[in-house]
This record gives C-alpha cells, structure tokens and sequence, in this order.
C-alpha cells in the first residue's frame, strides 16, 4: 500500500479522498491555488503545497507544478478526483514517467473513451448496444432506406454541425423528404457542408449508467446502475440509485456485457458506462467516462462499499474483495448536487458563507468542503455539497431528502436548494415518470 | 499554523489603553490601508475591521478572517519562508521594509543556491545583484530552471536554504533596490 | 441570554468605561467608518459591529449575534405580541416607553379578557387600574389563572386578543404608571 | 397517523424527532425556556412555544406548561425524548387524560422499571438471569453461607447505602468475617444502620444492553445489542453495535427471552434493556430504560430502520413491519458522545461555538443542533453532537471514526474530542479488551 498520495483537485472531492486515505492510513499531501489556501483541503492534509495563481491552467491543471509537488513531497500515487486532470491521458502518463502510481485507469483506456466516436464503435464491436444511425447519406433513397431500418422517429443531424443546427426531427417516411432537404440547407448555410446522417430519435430518453469496478488481476465487477435523468443543459443535478426503470433482470443482462466488454479492453480502476435508455427500456451505450464521478456516492449508499477506498487499493495491485454480479443493492439513494448559484437564473453565486447548517441524522451524508466563515471563491465548480439521503426504499429517501433540503442552510450566497425543494415536491419526479427533458418545466425559458 | 496573535509576552505594567489610543491607532490602520487588526495582551484584546467601501467581501487579504486554522503539522508551511510562520519568532526581519522586494517562486519545486553541488552560490546575502542576474535555480520536473532578480539592488535576505523545496510564491530573496538614478 | 455584552466585572484598578466613553467610541468609528470592533479588556469585553447601509443582514434587533433566523412561518411567534415580529410592522408603538410597565404572561395558555365569555373585560384600553386588579384570565389546563397589574398605572396597550393563546413571557398588557406620590 | 407531535425536549434529540415527524409529513410544535429561543428546534419546527425561563424545573421539566402549549397548538401527541419527562409515570397519565398520545410505553410499565428492585424481581420471575444477592445478612454463618452459594468473589453492600461507603469486595471465606464487620461498622456510622447484605461481585464487567420494540397489537421485537461498556461516573461515553461478546447464538438465546418478558408484562414502544456481563459471557439484567436512548443511532447503522419514526408509528397504533429475530445486523457502528467539556477535568464548557465544522462522507453521521455562531448555554445536559459512523467491520468503523474525530472542529468552547481520538487510539480499545474500568487509565485521579 502507498504510504504518501497526492490529492490533485480541490473542494468536496479532495475532502473524499483524503477521508479514504486517512482511513486507510496513508499521509495525504494537498495542493491548492492561492486562493484555496484556507480550504478544508489543505485544513485537514498532513502537508499542502500551494501550486499556483487562481485560474486553473495555472494551479489544478499545471501538470509540471503538480507532478513537482509529489516530488518534493515524496508522494508515491497521485489521485486525481474528478474534473481537472482526472480524464487527460498525458497526464496519467507524465505519472507513469515519473514513477508515480496515477490512481486511475491506463492512459490507453483514458484515451479510447476520450475519443467519443471511436469509444462507440468499439464498444459496439464488444457487444454494447449503440443508437442505431448511419454515415452521410448520399440521397434520399438512401436516406429512406436507412430509416426504415433505424425505425421512426429518426434524427436528420448535420455531420459538421453542432448547437441544433441542421438537425430535424423525422416522424415518418412521408415527412422525410421536405426535412431532409431543410437540414442540408440549414447545415450548408450553417457550417459550409450540406453532409447529414440520420440517427434512432428517442423523444424523452433517461439517462442510465453503470458503475464498475476492476482489478489488476483481471476482476471487473459492476455495483449497479444510477438513474442521472434529471439535467440541465447536459449537467446532471439530482441522482438515484437504483434506477426503478431498471429491474435485477435488465441489469444482470447489461451488467454482464459492461463486465465483458471492459475485460476485453483490459480496463482497471473505478469507471462509469453511460446509456441512454428510450421508452421501452432499451439502452444505447453512450460514452464511458474514465474517473470517480460526483455521483459515486448513491451507489456507496445502496452498496455499503467505500469506492475511493477500492480505487487505491486497486491501484496499489490489490486484489478487488467483492465477485462480480454478487452486489446486493440495498434501499435506495438519491444526491442532490448543491450548488451556488441562483435558483432562478442558474447564475454561479459565489462570496462568503455567513450562516451554513448541514442536516443530520438517520440516512443522511453531506459531502462538503464549506463551513460558516468560508470563502467560495470565483474561479472553479459551483458545486459546493453533495448532499445524500438513504431510505428501505424510495419513497422514504424522497421524504428524507425533502426534510434534509428544509434543514440545509446556506446564509451569505445563493443556492440551488430551492430548486431541489421543487423537483422532490414534483409529483411526476415522485411517481418516477420524466426523462432529460424534465426540468425544462423549471425554467423560465424553458431550457431543461 | 493559526499563529494570528501578536502575543507580546508581559512588557511593563498595565498601561491602560484609553480613546486617544485607539483613535490613534485606527487612523494608523486607516493611513497604511490595513483592513484588519487584531492585538492581545495581557488580558487585553482588541480587534478593528475596515470595510472597503463597497461591501461585498470576498477579501482574504491578511487572513485573520479565518477561524478554521491551516494545518499546523504542514511542513511546507513550516518551512521558515512562509508568510506567517515566522512571524512569531522573529517579527522584526520578517516585516518586509515598504521599499524592499521580494523574490518569490515562480514554479514549484527545490531551490538550489548554487549552479552545481561543488560549485559556489550564485549569491551571497550583502551581494549587490542587477536587473536579470541569475539568483538561483528552481530545479522542477529534472528541468532547472534559472530566478532572475527582477531589481537591481543589494541581498538583504536568502528566506531558503539549498536543497528545500519550495511552493509556489514562496519568498526566495529579499533585495533593497539601489537608490534610482 | 448568554448576556455576555457589556460585563463590567472588577472595576476597580482601571478607570472603567462609561457610557460617554462608548458613546465617543461608536462616533469615532463612524467617522473612520470602521466597520468592527472589538476589545476585550480586565473582564469587560466591548464590541461594535457597523453595518453598512447597504449589507442586507438579519438583524434580529436584540441577538444581533444569531445568524439563522427563528421560523417565519411560526404562528404563535407570529402573535403581534412576541418581541422581534411586529417590530417592523409598527415599531413606533411596540418600543415601550422607558417609564412604561409591561405585564407579561407567566404561564403558558389562552388569554380571557373577560371573566365569563358574555361578561365585560376585565379592563379596557385607557382604564386606570390599582396594583392586584385582575387585568384578564389566563387558562392553562382548564384552571383559570388570573393575571393581576404589578403597577398602579393607566392601561396604554392591550398586546393580545380575547382567546388568543399565548406562551411564557408574551406581553399582556403595557401600564403607563401613575406618577409616584 | 397524528397530525401534528409536541416535541418536550431540546437539543439533538429534538431535532431527532423533528427529522422523523418530517418524514412522515407530521406537524411539529417545539418547546422552549428563554435561552433556547435560537435553538435549531426551535428555528425547524412549524411551530414553537415559549414554555418559561432556563431553569428546566420550570421549562422542560414544567408538566402544565408543556400540556398548555400542546393544548393551544392542537398537538395530538407528544415524543418526550429523553431525559426530562421521558421517564415520568405521572407525566405519562396526564398525557393520557388530557386525550394526548404519549409517544412511550404505558405509566405502568414506566413505574415498574423505574423502581429498580421491583423491576429486578419481576424480570428475574419472567426468566431473565438477575446478579445473585441476598436479603440482608443477620449473621456471620449466614453470610458465609450465602457467599458460598453466590460464588466469591462477593461484594458486601450497605443496604441503605450508596457512594462506595459500606461496601467491601470480597475474594474468599477468609476474608469474608473481618470485612463484613468493617462494612457493618461504616455502614452504622455512615447510615445509621448496620444493615448489609450480600452481590455477586463482577470485578471488570460490560454493559451491554437490548434495543427493542413493542407494538400495541403484542409484537415484540429486539433489534439486537449494543455495548456500552465505555463509561464515565456510568455515564456513558462511547457506544457501539454488535459487542464483539455477543455472538448470533448468545443473541438470539438472551433476545428471545426479552421479548417473552416484555411480552408477559405488556410493554409497549420502545425500550431498552440492560445487562452486565461478567468475564463468563453470562449476562444479568440491571435494569430498563423505558424511553428511545441516546445511542438508539448505532442499532439504526447495523439495521437501517429509524428508530423514532417507528416509535411513532406503533403510537399511532400501525403494527410493527418487522418480524421478531429477523434482524440481520450489517456491519459495526460506533457512536461518540461529544459533549462540551474540558476533556482533561471535565468540567462543562459552555458559550458560544465561534468555529464549527461536522465530518461527512461514506458512513458518517451526525446528530447535533450546534452550528457556528450559537451558543451552548450552562443549563442543561452538555451532550452537543452525536458522532455515529459505520463501515463493514469493526476495524473500519474505528478507522472511520477516528477520521472523523480528526475532522469535527469545534472552536470557541472545549469538547471530549480529544478524549475520544484517545479511546479509539487505544490499544485495548481497538482489541475489543476492556470493561467499565477502562476510562480510569485516562483520569487524571483515576476515576473511571
């Protein structure tokens, strides 16, 4: 085991992985920007080193000052939370230059799922599921032929495009052709290039994702899935595990190719297999993503595991202590992602803590760098607590989060506690019915 | 590392402090524009904050806002090139003099006061250095790499030993510029 | 509560502050537009704290020190008889007069203003009353508890409703005494 | 289910039951003396009352204001926590007469339990293993007689007696006449009577006690144990469930005959029942606490059920959704009891908290209404948090804690932190080795 890590991140995650490692018995050394130099991340770290000016390209993403850290310090592991360097391949290579264990999976792993199209089509190739679509379409014979195969509604999407442009949405055969047509020509005016290709079109899909866990020893195990449904512009907001769109079948049988999959690319460390699901369940690999994510906590609840505990451990050539496909899921678990910002127009709020009490008691976890007197400074994520609840089912964590939501206070900034009050009290989000689009009903604009 | 008590043991007996005093002393604040100060002694203790005009305080400036103390068994912070370490053990060098420049960190790694192990300092304290006179070597990933003197002037203080490793802007020299010409 | 303000313990040694002496402090601070004070001093301990006519901060006008405010959705803080709510609704007349004499509840119940739910009250707004006049009935537990005036004087306000229940310490009425013989 | 709960009491506990009565979308009216009007109780509850001035004999413990303020608030029942009226047989009557649900055990089962001797006879007629003992001693052979048939060593004990005078442990027959004379004799000048009579002496016993739980429709189940062997002046300090000296089959043998005897006298609701264990393993019953207890939150770790929501319910009447000797236990939990103390003398320390922050993460939990800014007022019990964590075996659970510990910052009064970082450091602690004893090592006078 590693007597010294470096924690390369700041806020609730470094807090996260310096309470594994002081758990584990291993000296943490923290960095920080200078205007973390009060945080509780340096607080609580047996050294600190300051690595840079505010702005993040300086600091938390300054590879040499970072690295230069754990040298002068003797750190042997670098763990690199989530953001920042978590998902940079060069990086975990620098690491491996400079001996230092990068706690994390191989940098080839990082740099396949970094690459979106390539990660699909492998991930295709080892028998994931992906959203059926095709390569440019030359005509619009072609373009009927392919959707008729696809199965209406397809997606009429710009090849260079991006933003909405050049997209439509097609119900049936009849419309095709007029839509076709409007896309090459929105996508020509729009991005020089009339090239579309069309894609399945899921109306109100979920968002599902699988956890996994593997070894240096060819053991990979996945922990279940988490619903991450509720969005706003592509940011989750609230999480839950279990999903209750996913039963012990549907995730034996997903489970079970994730598992395969991720053996055959020798994958190791923690990771999480993103799918979109549509309306009749079925899931479409989206991308991985190569790091322990801001949500790792539902699926910690529902487990009882410590998953930043398991990632060193792995890391430091241990042996994973649990069989695959053996998880229990026990109750259920739901995050709300507390961030400064205002409620309304979603704008970061950042400035002084003047009043902060976080709810106790039964089934209830805050994960949090603030306190009554702290500073959140400008520079970085709004994210400023995690908060989590743990209920015998769902129900009760709905109840549970609502009455922690009410005893969470945050007096001198902004926060998006108001905005989960709304979605908990929402009698669709109770009854398990929405998909991404959910929050749009929460926004003035009607931006979900 | 908390040290943010000037704690000047028993010095006389009890003069006490009266209006004129503390008048005195925030215009003292107000003149050298300190936001915050804060004094115990003898059982007595006194703290006065200033406000910027405006409001919104975000300011860290001096750190005695902070309740939560850094970490006291943090050895980099230990190290005596630390801004508030020192203070308490020797207040009167640590103070930089208002004409005086300090040379910090640019990068973080270790500080080597000389060119090579056998090889004589770049510069010694009461050195007399110009604008860009290599002052040391800030050795970080293998890559060495040179501190100039930002003001030509003379070496009044080397806040690092060779050999330590330094954080980012750690104080590596003090110089006292030279009279402008 | 805490009463940990002003605590003038052993004022023997040091001349101690009076209220001038504080009075001349609070406009110094004023004028230097220090926003914080504090001193700590042979057991007293002053501090002032300005806030800026800007800074939106919940003042609760007595514990300026609690940060997290009481409900507002309570009702029986609600009652226009508990201290801090109708402070701003009409604070003119809820400061009492520094002559003025308030008789709070001494028990926890409903307040009857009269003997019998048909009968006169007790007294009315403008009513002269002697020391141990029933002023009103307080029921706790189905006993009928009554509330006699601890001052001759003049009734000047009557704080609750008929049937209104009330909690310890919640103003009754407020007599404006008699000018002593 | 009731509309809306009186809750007679303060601090952690009444947050407790506010959580719970959230949760179960009940109505809350508060209770406070003058000092506590900024009390988080008061500021979370929908309601709150001023019941009178600091002194609690004329607040907490002040039985027609407390039934006034429920009268004036419509509250149907009222959860006493515990301490104060909690264990009050009269309090519980006139609850009853005034048509308010006192959320607890019947006043006769409260009266039974809380005359100790009368408790002990009656639980040792319904099968519970009580500390063998005699009547008083009228002579020498008599007591050398019964001290043969206890078992020595025995302990000579002043019948009207108390605070050690009159008391002599004694290890053999030889002994025995030349103490009992000395205990006779301190016994007569100390209490005026020479009356003495005869225990079985455990020289370094445990406390462990049962938590169980009793509907009104003759369920009765044991949630299992927890080890209380950590105390102070037999206040205790630290708690934990499972003991490391109970086994399945000592539980369920011990558990089994609880809940015949509670089921013989009718209990109803929560409670409490506590042994002694001698270095045998065998257990004697000690007495019952007839309320919810302050370490209720380590048996809601190893079973994930709340404790005070079900107390509520089964007052409501509902059945118990638990079979009896179901319970699986799921790994070890530890609570800390952080009080605000002088950790070297213990003397209280009150005033005001100026720096606050409470550990989260994987398996923390914390009770507490302190924050940054409030004030502990001399009042009342010194208990300001409860700290509870679990992980998946003791040794993590200690781990944790002891993270944990590190990262509870409390500045601006003194609290017993430092003295538990000690109990964890400890190596007999970490071994499971210790009995009431164990504190002494760490008293400066040696007082345990």
């Amino acid at each position: 085991m590693f007597g010294k890590i470096l924690i390369a991140n700041r806020g609730e995650i470094a807090l996260r992985v310096l309470c594994a490692c002081k758990e584990l018995g291993i000296r943490t050394v923290a960095v920080y920007s200078e205007p973390d130099r009060y945080s509780l991340h340096v607080r609580f770290a047996d050294e600190a080193v300051c690595i840079g000016p505010a702005r993040s390209s300086e600091s938390y993403l300054n590879v040499a000052a970072i690295i230069s850290a754990a040298e002068i310090t003797g750190a042997e592991a670098i763990h690199p939370g989530y953001g920042f360097l978590a998902e940079n391949p060069k990086f975990a290579e620098v690491c491996e230059t400079c001996r230092l264990t990068f706690i994390g999976p191989r940098p080839e792993s990082i740099r396949l799922m970094g690459d979106k199209n390539a990660a699909r089509k492998r991930m295709a190739e080892l028998g994931l599921q992906v959203l059926p679509g095709t390569e440019v379409v030359k005509s619009e014979a072609e373009a009927l032929k392919a959707a008729e195969q696809i199965g209406y509604p397809v997606m009429v999407k710009a090849a260079a495009g991006g933003g909405g442009r050049g997209m439509r949405i097609v119900g049936s055969a009849d419309e095709l052709p007029a839509l076709l047509q409007t896309a090459q020509n929105e996508a020509e005016a729009s991005f020089g290039s009339s090239d579309v290709y069309l894609e399945k079109y899921i109306a109100s899909p979920r968002h599902i994702e699988f956890q996994v866990l593997a070894d240096e020893h060819g053991r990979v195990v996945h922990l279940g899935e988490r619903e991450c449904t509720i969005q706003r512009r592509h940011q989750k907001v609230l999480e839950e595990s279990p999903s209750t769109q996913v039963g012990p079948d549907l995730r034996r049988e997903v489970g079970g190719k994730v598992i395969q999959a991720l053996k055959a690319i020798g994958y190791r460390n923690a990771g999480t297999v993103e799918f979109l699901m549509d309306e009749n369940r079925n899931l479409y690999f989206l991308e991985m993503n190569t790091r322990i994510q801001v949500e790792h906590a539902v699926t910690e609840m529902v487990t009882g595991l410590d998953l930043v505990k398991l990632q060193i451990q792995v890391a430091a050539g241990e042996a994973l202590p649990i069989e695959g496909d053996t998880i229990g899921l026990r109750g259920h678990a739901i995050e709300c992602r507390i961030c400064a910002e205002d409620a309304e127009s979603f704008t970061p709020s950042a400035g002084k803590i003047t009043g902060f009490h976080v709810p106790g008691g039964t089934g209830v976890r805050v994960d949090t760098a603030a306190y009554a007197e702290s500073v959140i400074p400008p520079y970085y994520d709004s994210l400023i607590a995690k908060l989590v609840v743990h209920g015998k089912d769902r129900t009760e964590a709905i109840q549970r989060m609502r009455r922690a939501l009410e005893m969470f206070i945050v007096e001198g900034i902004s926060t998006s506690i108001p905005l989960h009050e709304k979605i908990l009290a929402d009698p669709d989000f109770q009854a398990g019915k929405f998909s991404t689009q959910f929050l749009r009903r929460f926004s003035p604009n009607g931006v979900g | 590392m908390s040290g943010k008590k000037i704690s000047r043991s028993n010095e006389g007996t009890e003069r006490s402090w009266d209006l004129k005093d503390i008048q005195q002393l925030i215009d003292l604040l107000i003149q050298r524009e300190v936001a915050e100060f804060e004094m115990e002694k003898d059982g007595m203790r006194i703290r006065i904050l200033r406000r910027a005009s405006g409001g919104t305080v975000l300011s860290m400036p001096t750190d005695a806002a902070q309740s939560i103390p850094a970490p006291s068994n943090n050895h980099l912070h230990a190290t005596p090139a630390q801004a508030d370490a020192p203070a308490a053990s020797e207040p009167a060098s640590e103070e930089p003099l208002e004409d005086h420049h300090v040379i910090k960190s640019p990068i973080v790694g270790t500080f080597y006061a000389s060119p090579a192990p056998d090889a004589p300092p770049f510069v010694d304290l009461g050195d007399d250095v110009d604008v860009g006179q290599v002052l040391c070597i800030v050795e970080a990933m293998k890559l060495m790499n040179e501190i100039e003197s930002e003001v030509a002037g003379q070496i009044v203080r080397i806040h690092v030993e060779n050999g330590q490793p330094v954080e980012y802007g750690q104080p590596l020299f003090t110089v006292k510029p030279s009279e402008p010409k």
